[in-house]
């Protein structure tokens, strides 16, 4: 590059300089496409199963709901934010439609509601949870880290609280729906997940609104005097991410057909680890809504493939975990210094 | 005095940061004694020789001596820190420790069993800041302390090593008038003792004001040294620039029908400013002047919707926007630059294209979309109109140089064809070409009709100014009409009425 | 001092620990206790250690500090439980623990009900059932549970001994209802002959019938498609679904009588009385496990739609009034 | 204000201003006595066995293995890191030495070393999980939370692995002594964590090393120009806090007399509300050791309480949630923005 600079009055950065950078921002978002081509090959290899059109509608289905959280955690990411609490919220919202739908006699619901009111109230909760975040983060100020940390323990408390600890069965149908349909063949809940990670991606990558979320978790204060109505921006994406966890419970708890008490306890490790996996930076304003969703799929496909290859349980663990820094290792080499 | 070795020494200084070439085979020679000037535009690389001087980072090539023999190891920081003390560009300044520890970081004073003698500490802060009149508790955060304080602070402490060589990066960028005479006045007395100075200002008639020798670095090279006597401001810009410096064309000023743009009245805000009265009108340009903290930038921010005035009324155009928003600025037609483009200017990842149209979503697509072309295609006829160097309208504003960065700002400012432009600090940090073509800008703006307020306390952004209203400690104590000397306003500036 | 070992009415003070307040099967014990123990006029304290085995230890000297009389508890983790009853034995207050026994330390009477029986019980069914062939899966509870271990290794023990034709395919699920449909989902992917299905715990029950209703395999017992399914714990759910036909049986843990013989041991402790092997009067056998550690293990009945015998176990009908899932 | 700026000059922050500010970061350090006597007040109403020297005796012991991790947290923390991965080495070093130590027949151990090698092999342990983070962290560059985040879920695996789910028991031993023995009356595990409290609030206080850390935490360049080793300072954080972490493990199996694998699972949790409720900054250069030791005195005093009190179980979780909230507000009104 030295050359570029002989010619005095032209220091401008080589156009190949600039070229290499804007195609290693865009790589970064393909950087585990290698990855899960490789556990492709492997996790074929381990069965022949593990390529056929039904099993990886199960790698779908069964990430669906933890890929929506994903996708709710990324939003909150990209404005500099965290929400720990959604893993409760997965649990709470749908826990407490079914306190309030579920008749006294079947399970041990209050039956106070009739059933059809379920997924209003489910998302319902998911507001109000959104809303409480909300004030603590934006309206005073807190740490986010540490409110939603708090919001976490209290939210599990209230569901074990309400529940007694016991789980929820004999949902309403109407719970049930999201997943347990099949829309030309294939779960509802994959059809969900997919169209919502599209979404993601159109807002963020191609709306004013999506690209103050980046303005906003790269420099707030630059955000603000360009005229960006920060607090209103964060407000909504708090509020979302808080529905999409709500929307994420019905959908597991369709698909479990109940809520048991400790439902999405510990998902919110995995959710980090997806996200940052798949390139979303925790210092804000990196990273893409599709870059997070290879980031939860590769994380699955490597379960589904240890289930498959019948690894011994105790070492399960272990290997998942290990296979997890290797991704992260290997994200930093393909895709530059993805974790900042 | 010919045997005298020099103070210090480089020579074939290379030092690369990926692609960027910040250091090419340059070299310096400082004498003993001598306040030696370094300049420089914007990322020719002055910084990066300090931080070779001072042992912060290792050149590629090339070889650094002081006194003759060699620098010391890297890790050797003791070592370092005997031969040259530095005020560094960035902030060193360590904003949740007390001002006392600040001052006596990493050498405290020590008691019995190695503990640090907290009384003591502070007793030496206090002292060593009374050699300096800086009135301030030593006890407080220093990240509580105003920026001139600090600055102080970092100063203070870089020349309490009792190195005999010190390097000043461009420690007069934050400082009003009489904070520099404070300083110069102390640096006056250090040349007295024999300490040998390394200089680095983009305010040139600093250089000639206390300096003995001037280096000038462009792109990443050594250009030129010389004594300062005999090199004379225009040779020594062309030096910088590698061209002769262009003059700025006298412009009209407004006609005397053309309408307000701007009318401010009776605004106070507790503790920044008071009773605010002024109007700005089509094509005409009002600069406000006024030392730090005398409530210029407070006003200017008040105007662009970033605070809410507690009193009084702002009126764009004829329309009142909603107080203390920046959308409701914005539709009224204000088009800002704000005070630090680092903190509030652009999104340093975000691209040329993005931030450059961060205000006119409206404009790039329907339904909130961003058509991407449409985007890019208002940014190549900023990137094209305001010169600035950049392969293209995607790269991040982080990958481009200081007054690229500004000239960014500077476009989006423009982008939504405003009423009224508001500047603060516009060329703050910017090296002479890039400021001469700023303010050129800004009359280009100006002759086309929108009404130009700057908020400065630079001359050269006053000077083209068709009004200038001073602000004292909240107020605005005079208007001086163009053609003022600058001995005059700087005088308004400091509170002290020549006229008796 | 001794007056502080007497409520106000001078009842006991006896302490329960609750192990955990998150499965249906412990909240039942929790719901019992209190029941019983003012039927038998005890005045009870009550701690829950969330299944951290720190938390009990906790939990029992506040106990101590409460001067209570008589404490129950079930450790979770029976081999971290052993300095906590040695200080209790320090004091001379007597310890009953229910469900799990420690691996050492003296304690007054273990009530508990077998859970190597619940595995073999489990695996005789699906044995007789899948006429000794085909493949099952084992929902495993958390590798760290001693019950679920003991569930593991039985259920395989017999299946390798009784049922060698049998592939078992086990997988540990943390006792996450959606961990368990994750991994059944992909193994009846894998494997499409699988006709039977272990859960340990009755956790993964809703999440397991989900699967099975998605693979449209929720079909009656007569169809060949049928997946034989065995669940545990015998919460009323359980006893519904065996009703309807979705469940093929469970074992009936007796959360009832965990309660009412814990609280009657401690009472008895308490008035010094002492027991020796043999049957007793409720049903159930003492035996003597180790020197000094009796253990009364409570009948858990398999229970089943017909409450016929299979491969030698005997089962009660879903409705048996004497099952403490129907009397909630 | 304004009036302080008639004198021209004289435009310092009036002295008065400085004065409070100052007064108030003093106050920081003491924010949460006020409510640590509140609790003491209710659990005295509650139940007059609270504030006998026993049931205190029991508080601090009960808490004495958690603190050690708070006090390690804090270290990493000040240097504006994160060490996710504390909650699993408190399993993993005592869990190792034990798989060594423990003969082959009465445990299910190896039994390849003797009984008073356990010691030695928990802190090595310790050291071992702290060079990998550090290598990581500062070798590497990598974000230290998600790394942190990995090695979590990898050495709970290991644990896992190495026990195959078990409990390990008949420690030798030198493993029990710290979380048996008594000194002076009083448990040595109380000793042990009030000495090293004690030592945290001298070094960060008192000491250029101590000082040198908050430098780093509050600007890692000017705490480099101050001729600070910021890499080697770093380095011993890390590596310190995994030993400390290694120690309170070695504590808790000593009191529990067993290394259980899931020893120290959610104690992350904890350790993390503890540390920002008693003022410890998540991002660096600021709070005290001894702020955070009232952190978690408050919460363990909280669940002390709750537990003489008998609430009932399925609620204790939410109540304790909502204190913790309410803590973290209030600490934000007396001591100023606490959790920035
Ligand atoms: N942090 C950085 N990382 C990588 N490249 C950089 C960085 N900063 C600057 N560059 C590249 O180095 C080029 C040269 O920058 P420099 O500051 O020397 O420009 P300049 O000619 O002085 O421009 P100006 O006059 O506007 O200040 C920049 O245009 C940019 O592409
Ligand atoms: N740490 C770094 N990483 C990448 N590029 C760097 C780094 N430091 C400096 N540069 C680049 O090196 C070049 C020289 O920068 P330097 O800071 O030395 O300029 P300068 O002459 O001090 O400019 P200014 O007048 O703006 O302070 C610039 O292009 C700059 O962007
Ligand atoms: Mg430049
Ligand atoms: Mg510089």
């Amino acid at each position: 590059m030295v050359e570029t600079r002989t010619a005095p009055g032209t220091s401008s950065p080589s156009a190949t300089g600039g070229g290499r950078r804007l195609a290693l921002a865009r790589l970064r978002d393909l950087a585990l496409i290698p990855a899960i081509i490789v556990i492709a090959i492997v996790g074929q290899f381990v069965s022949p199963v593990f390529l056929r059109g039904d099993n990886l509608v199960n790698v779908l289905q069964t990430m669906s709901e933890i890929a929506v959280l994903v996708l709710a955690q990324t939003l909150v990411l990209v404005v500099k934010k965290m929400d720990l609490s959604l893993e409760s919220t997965v649990g709470l919202a749908p826990g407490v439609a079914a306190w309030l739908t579920v008749p006294v006699g079947a399970g041990h619901g209050l039956g106070l509601l009739p059933g059809g009111w379920s997924v209003p109230v489910t998302l319902a909760v998911g507001v109000l949870v959104g809303v409480v975040n909300a004030l603590f983060i934006i309206r005073f100020g807190l740490n986010g880290f540490i409110v939603t940390l708090g919001m976490l323990i209290v939210l599990r408390g209230v569901l074990t609280g309400i529940s007694g600890g016991q789980t929820f069965f004999r949902l309403p149908g109407s719970m049930l729906y999201l997943g347990t349909a099949q829309w030309l063949g294939v779960p509802a809940s994959v059809w969900v997940c997919l169209l919502l990670f599209a979404a993601g991606i159109v807002v963020l990558g191609f709306t004013s609104f999506g690209r103050s979320l980046y303005a906003i978790g790269g420099n707030v204060d630059a955000a603000k005097a360009a005229g960006i109505r920060t607090d209103r921006v964060l407000w909504i994406v708090i509020v979302t991410a808080s529905v999409l966890a709500a929307l994420a419970g019905l959908m597991l708890s369709g698909r479990l057909a109940s809520v048991a008490s400790a439902q999405g306890d510990g998902y919110i490790f995995t959710v980090f680890a997806a996200a940052v996996i798949g390139g979303i930076s925790l210092n804000g304003g990196k990273g893409t809504v599709f870059g997070a969703f290879t980031g939860i799929l590769l994380l699955f496909m490597i379960q589904n493939v240890l289930t498959l290859a019948g690894v011994p349980a105790q070492w399960i663990g272990a290997l998942n975990g290990a296979i997890i820094l290797i991704a992260l290792a290997l994200s930093r080499v393909t895709g530059g210094k993805v974790q900042d | 005095m010919v045997a005298d070795p020099p103070v210090v020494e480089a020579t074939g200084v290379t030092k690369r940061f990926g692609s960027t070439v910040a250091l090419h085979e340059a070299a310096i020679r400082i004498d003993r004694g001598q306040t030696h000037a370094l300049v420089g535009r914007n990322g020719a690389g002055k910084s990066t020789l300090v931080s070779v001087l001072t042992g912060l980072q290792a050149p590629d090539a090339g070889v650094v001596t002081f006194g003759g023999e060699r620098a010391p190891r890297l890790a050797d920081r003791d070592a370092w820190r005997r031969r040259v003390a530095c005020v560094y560009q960035r902030s060193t300044i360590i904003p949740e420790l007390t001002v006392a520890e600040n001052l006596f970081l990493n050498r405290h004073d020590r008691g019995r069993g190695g503990l640090i003698r907290w009384g003591t500490v502070r007793r030496k802060a206090r002292e060593l800041l009374d050699t300096w009149s800086v009135d301030v508790d030593v006890r407080v955060l220093a990240g509580d302390l105003d920026v001139e304080r600090r600055q102080f602070l970092e100063i203070a402490r870089a020349l309490s090593f009792g190195a005999r060589f010190i390097i000043l990066d461009e420690p007069t960028a934050q400082l009003d008038g009489a904070a520099i005479a404070r300083l110069f006045t102390r640096i006056e007395d250090l040349q007295r003792q024999g300490v040998t100075f390394l200089f680095i200002s983009h305010h040139l008639q600093e250089v000639y004001e206390i300096c003995d020798t001037v280096t000038v670095f462009r792109d990443a090279r050594h250009v030129l040294t010389s004594a300062v006597g005999d090199l004379p401001r225009a040779e020594l810009i062309a030096a910088m620039t590698g061209g002769a410096a262009g003059a700025g064309a006298a412009r009209r000023g407004p006609s005397a029908e053309a309408p307000t743009v701007l009318d401010v009245s009776g605004a106070s805000l507790r503790g920044s400013y008071t009773d605010v009265s002024f109007h700005v009108r089509a094509g005409e340009v009002v600069g406000l002047a006024g030392a730090a903290n005398s409530g210029r930038v407070e006003v200017a921010e008040t105007v662009a919707g970033l605070r809410a005035a507690t009193a009084g009324t702002v009126e764009v155009d004829g329309s009142r926007p909603v107080p203390g928003s920046v959308p409701a600025a914005l539709r009224a037609g204000v088009g800002f630059v704000p005070q630090d483009r680092h903190r509030q200017g652009y999104v340093a990842q975000m691209s040329i294209a993005d931030n450059g149209t961060l205000t006119i979503p409206d404009r790039l697509g329907p339904a909130g979309l961003i058509d991407g072309r449409r985007r890019d295609g208002f940014a190549r006829s900023m990137i094209e109109k305001l010169a600035i160097k950049a392969p293209g309208p995607e790269l991040p504003v982080s990958g481009l140089s200081g007054g690229n960065q500004q000239k960014v700002v500077m476009a989006r400012a423009l982008a939504n064809d405003p009423k009224l432009l508001v500047l603060i600090n516009p060329t703050a940090g910017v090296d002479v070409r890039s400021k001469e073509f700023l303010l050129g800008k800004v009359e280009e703006v100006a002759e086309s009709g929108s009404g130009v307020l700057i908020a400065s306390d630079e001359l050269d952004d006053l000077r083209l100014c068709d009004r200038v209203l001073v602000v004292f400690q909240g107020r605005v104590v005079a208007e001086i009409p163009r053609g003022w000397h600058d001995h005059q306003l700087v005088a308004a500036m400091e509170g002290v009425d020549l006229d008796g | 001092g001794d007056t502080s070992g007497s409520g106000a009415s001078g009842a006991p003070v006896v302490g329960v620990d609750y192990p955990r307040s998150d499965t249906d099967f412990w909240n039942s014990y929790i719901k019992y206790t209190p029941e019983f123990a003012k039927e038998l006029g005890l005045d009870l304290k009550t701690t829950n250690s969330q299944n951290d085995v720190a938390k009990l230890t906790a939990n029992a000297q506040t106990f101590i500090s409460q001067g209570v009389k008589g404490v129950a508890m079930a450790p979770q983790d029976t081999a971290a439980i052993a300095p906590t009853l040695e200080q209790l034995a320090a004091k001379k207050i007597p310890v009953v623990t229910v469900d799990t026994r420690p691996d050492s330390g003296d304690v007054y009477m273990v009530v508990r009900a077998d859970n190597r029986a619940y595995g073999e019980k489990a695996c005789r069914f699906l044995g007789a059932k899948l006429a000794g062939k085909g493949a099952v899966v084992m929902l495993q509870g958390d590798l760290a549970s001693i019950n679920g271990r003991d569930r593991t290794e039985a259920f395989n023990d017999c299946m390798k001994a009784d049922y060698p034709g049998i592939t078992v395919y086990g997988e540990a699920t943390n006792w996450d209802g959606a961990v368990a449909a994750q991994k059944l989902q992909t193994d009846l992917t894998a494997h499409p002959e699988i006709r039977g299905v272990y859960m340990q715990s009755s956790f993964a029950l809703a999440g397991t019938l989900q699967v099975l209703k998605q693979k449209d395999l929720l079909v009656g017992p007569q169809d060949p498609k049928h997946v034989f399914v065995v669940s545990n714990d015998g919460i009323p759910e359980e006893l519904r679904n065996i009703a309807e036909g979705h469940v093929d049986a469970t074992v009936s843990q007796p959360a009832d009588l965990y309660a009412k013989y814990a609280l009657q041991y401690l009472k008895a402790a308490i008035d010094g009385k002492t027991f020796s092997p043999g049957k007793t009067d409720h049903d159930s056998t003492i035996v003597q496990v180790r020197d000094g550690l009796l253990e009364d293990q409570l009948s858990a009945p398999l229970v089943t739609a017909d409450g016929g015998t299979y491969d030698g176990v005997t089962s009660v009908k879903n409705d048996d009034k004497s099952l403490w899932g129907n009397k909630l």
